[in-house]
């Protein structure tokens, strides 16, 4: 059976040349970067290179810039508890997107709890936020504005060089979380005017086990894991010097590979949803229209009258490796709060599944997933009351309304004797 | 499917892959359309019912895998079975035959005894000298 | 050159087959542990079966009480925090020994500008804690107790169990870091009645950018990294699945060879310390006598008129690694907080050396290390004014007084014109 | 040293394991003892001096590697300057000829700086008929 990786957003698999970099670090060199023996002093030199390799990646002024952590979770963590920690006096209130990754949004109602406050900026049903509204929610008390460059779930780029001119000239930092960005779009930090930015290698063919936080100088930030002075006191504990050699060279690659990286992705982009669209009705792209606004990676569908987690389980017995925003899919039972901002229909993001695409795809595979996903939506409309329902004009469609029937949200309420939420 | 790796356990998978009884029956004498508020899943059981007995039941579900299961499961647990024994029915019998459901799945086991019950009501509505023998239907939530 | 790497505190190498049980996750098996497709459930098994190696290690209940962080710093920070801001309503009182590790000592003193106080038991000369002592620092408000298993820098084994048992009967969850135990000493968190505890394979022969906390589920503990709903929503972050699954072999070899690893640890550091005692004149042993208050692992020396970073520069010149807990050693310029916990005299601390053993170490290497370090010592006393002078009769020596001259701390403080400190 | 990675770059490293000047003057003119209250360290320097020239210097350091380079290196650059010219020395000539020591090091420097002063005065102290003449030793700090 062809198998197609389109999870790219959640893994990628690790470049065999950056393995290669790392294997030393193993058993050989294997020292701890904070003990001045030939065995630290030896690893403090691939940290020093690594960091070169990361600052180039995001064109930071200095490698002294760079700091490592344990993923982009923690990166996000960091950027927004640290500079919130580091200007308590100045203020105690944030302004952030309401699209961000869960591990923004999170922190952020971690600190609500200890007493600060929060702005969430609206996204329009694109997913892109205006920087207007930004720049109208920062108050005399912000002390961060945080949006990220791109959208995880649904691939909408955000205006971030003109939110960072409307930062600088307010005079807050900016964190732009780059993580579903770098590897496969220019991240320029200067460009951004980024007080802060985050990745992790592990989303472009680095290890897992590493992230990595940019921060200019003018921010202050302090840290949020404490112990001992590792990373310029930024973060404490044992650096993981084999990821860490493993992401520099993922990061050297990207920089190489990233037109190439691009134009594949857009190619492959284009196939599978013209593809998706031409081949089966009531589909629908979420977020931005491929082009300018939207990480060419990056595919958002929904599939009316069926559920996601059911589309996911069948890709995946046919080979293909997908993710899906459903409230079937996440631990919590609720549909991504990113589907939510957009306001998308619960019936919609219901039937959602996100398609992120690599560069081992091949436009022969985007052919077998149209053929296959098409297959696998005609037995799931066979087994679902509501396609059934929808033919029958008991309910009518989100995507093309015909007229006839109640809304998808109306019938379950009643069936359901509760609103959905 | 030795080297498959899975969600859920091969009964669940196999029920998920392979549905039983999927489908509507034609003039079904009882049908139960319900909606889980948890997730939004939805899911509609008919049932033929002769001399007191349910003959054949069928489903529909717009929900995850499990739910599909849970409701291919249901309806073969239930055919045969008395309406007051199906009364007696509950998500603890399809979890069972099922081998277990991951925990944040067992609200799909419950949706299906809420399918089937809801069509022994509407079958019990459409026989109101049958309901005032019938033990009232007890939906218990997981 | 003989190469002799006594800094197991530090790091070791990765185990052989660790290694080769980490490689197929990096390239081959690099899905995400939260996609439902295969390349995520292949991983799930392979995080399974590590919890349940880390849980043999430490005999927890249930391979469900571990937690995968990033490293023992973070475990401690998740253990300290985690536990405060979950049981913030009961109270706002901590515990600890005054020798925990930075990581303890420093998330502490982050609560303690949040809000909440922190007794800090003190220890005896020898660096061990006076269960009772714990006992009696317990207030109504206390909502943890944290104190090691053994201290990274002296070696000292706590009465873990018997301050378990008090804490048990006050009620209170008791947080064990077992950092600089697991894997070199039993380590049971049944018998040490602990309510947490947290080690990371990295510092037995496991890789790097893995820490492990485990958790009873009697005690409540909230996440500190927000964000997604990994680790039992205790960790978010896209797990470490190569680590994880090199620690795992690590724990279970650590099982295997626990007992070899004591015995072979136990003969080297008698070897080493009567080597050095008998061989050079001025020298003391910080911490427990060898035996079973103190690690096998660990020998903590002062030798007295000279510093500590000479010292492990020239032994490093020699092929031998080694740690000190001098202040020069330091990136803040400030002693170990263990050395001045246990009223070492500064002119100790600063000629401070810590010496951390490990399988690969052999008698012959002790003996290397014993005539190496003779010479090294006496190079540098002959480039000490302090050595002059004690010759001279105007300092005395701290450790075999004679009587003669002032102190070394009060002659610092003569010609430094200020109090060292 | 091509394979060994050093703390302090190659300079600071020969001054660390060959320091030039070790040991003490028999009959200095002039003795300096200094500590750092950072760290820790002590150091001694003393002066031959003849004819207002410092004709010969020695050290003694307490401290680290780069506090014995220091310590090193500045009895290297005083000699043959004259006592004028010595009391305008700073850390800032041991860090250059050095070529840098490491932030956290600079002290180093300054305490080998501060040595040198001390043997001065201690030698003016000891010739007050000069002392009136020599400018008064700024001591830089870092
Ligand atoms: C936009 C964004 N931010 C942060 C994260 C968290 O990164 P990690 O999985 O490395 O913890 C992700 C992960 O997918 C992301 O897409
Ligand atoms: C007792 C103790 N706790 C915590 C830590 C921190 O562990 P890590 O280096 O894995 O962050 C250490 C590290 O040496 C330690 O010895």
């Amino acid at each position: 059976m062809r198998q197609v990786y389109l999870d790219h957003q959640a893994a990628t698999p690790l470049l065999p040349e950056a393995f290669e970099a790392m294997r030393p670090y193993f058993t050989e060199h294997f020292g701890n970067a904070s003990s001045l023996h030939q065995a630290g002093l030896r690893v403090r030199d691939a940290l020093k290179k690594a960091r070169q390799q990361m600052a180039a990646l995001v064109n930071a002024e200095s490698e002294e810039d760079i700091f490592f952590t344990s993923d982009g979770t923690e990166s996000s963590n960091l950027a927004i508890k640290g500079v919130a920690y580091a200007n308590e006096r100045k203020g105690k209130h944030l302004v952030v997107s309401a699209t961000e990754h869960p591990s923004v949004m999170n922190s952020v109602e971690f600190l609500e709890k200890q007493g600060w406050t929060c702005t969430r900026v609206p996204v329009d049903a694109a997913g892109l936020v205006d920087p207007a509204a930004v720049g109208a929610a920062i108050t005399p008390q912000t002390v961060l504005v945080a949006v990220h460059h791109v959208n995880h779930d649904i691939g909408a780029i955000q205006k971030v060089a003109e939110i960072g001119r409307i930062c600088a000239e307010k005079g807050v930092p900016f964190y732009v979380d780059c993580e579903a960005s770098a590897g496969w779009l220019p991240v320029d930090v200067r460009e951004f005017g980024a007080s802060l930015a985050s990745f992790s290698p592990h989303r472009f063919y680095g290890p897992k086990g590493v992230g990595v936080l940019y921060r200019s100088k003018k921010a202050r930030l302090v840290s949020i894991i404490h112990g001992g002075v590792q990373e310029g006191g930024r973060r404490a504990g044992t650096e993981n010097i084999p990821a860490i050699v493993g992401a520099g060279v993922a990061a050297e690659v990207a920089v190489e590979k990233l037109p190439g990286r691009m134009a594949h992705a857009a190619a492959l982009q284009k196939r599978l949803w013209d593809g998706l669209a031409s081949r089966i009705p009531y589909i629908k792209l979420n977020g931005p229209l491929p082009g300018p606004d939207r990480i060419p990676t990056n595919l958002n569908i929904s599939t009316e009258f069926i559920e996601g987690e059911g589309q996911l389980l069948l890709c995946d017995l046919n080979g293909i490796a997908v993710a899906s925003g459903s409230s079937c899919v996440s631990k919590s039972l609720k549909i991504s709060h990113v589907l939510a901002a957009i306001g998308l229909d619960h019936a919609l993001a219901q039937g959602n599944l996100i398609l992120t695409l690599g560069d081992a795809n091949t436009l022969e595979d985007m052919d077998y997933v149209v053929e296959t996903f098409a297959r696998i939506v005609e037995k799931l409309r066979n087994m679902s009351p509501m396609w059934d329902e929808f033919q029958r004009g008991v309910i009518d469609s989100v995507i093309a309304p015909t007229g006839r029937g109640k809304s998808f949200s109306q019938h379950a309420a009643d069936v359901s004797g509760k609103a959905i939420h | 499917m030795s080297d498959t790796y899975t969600l859920y356990n091969p009964t669940v998978m196999d029920h998920f892959m392979n549905p039983r009884n999927m489908g509507d029956l034609k003039d079904a004498d009882g049908i139960g359309e319900v909606g889980a508020a948890a997730c939004g899943d939805i899911m509609k059981i008919s049932l033929r019912i002769k001399d007191g007995k349910i003959e054949d039941a069928r489903f529909k579900t717009f929900g995850c895998g499990s739910a599909i299961a849970s409701s291919s499961m249901a309806t073969e647990l239930i055919k045969g079975r008395t309406i007051e024994e199906a009364m007696h029915f509950t998500n603890q019998e399809v979890v069972s035959a099922l081998g277990g459901l991951p925990p944040v799945k067992i609200h799909c086991s419950v949706l299906a005894e809420e399918a089937l019950k809801a069509a022994l009501e509407d079958y019990l509505h459409r026989h109101p000298e049958l309901a005032a023998k019938a033990p009232a239907a007890e939906v218990v939530a997981a």
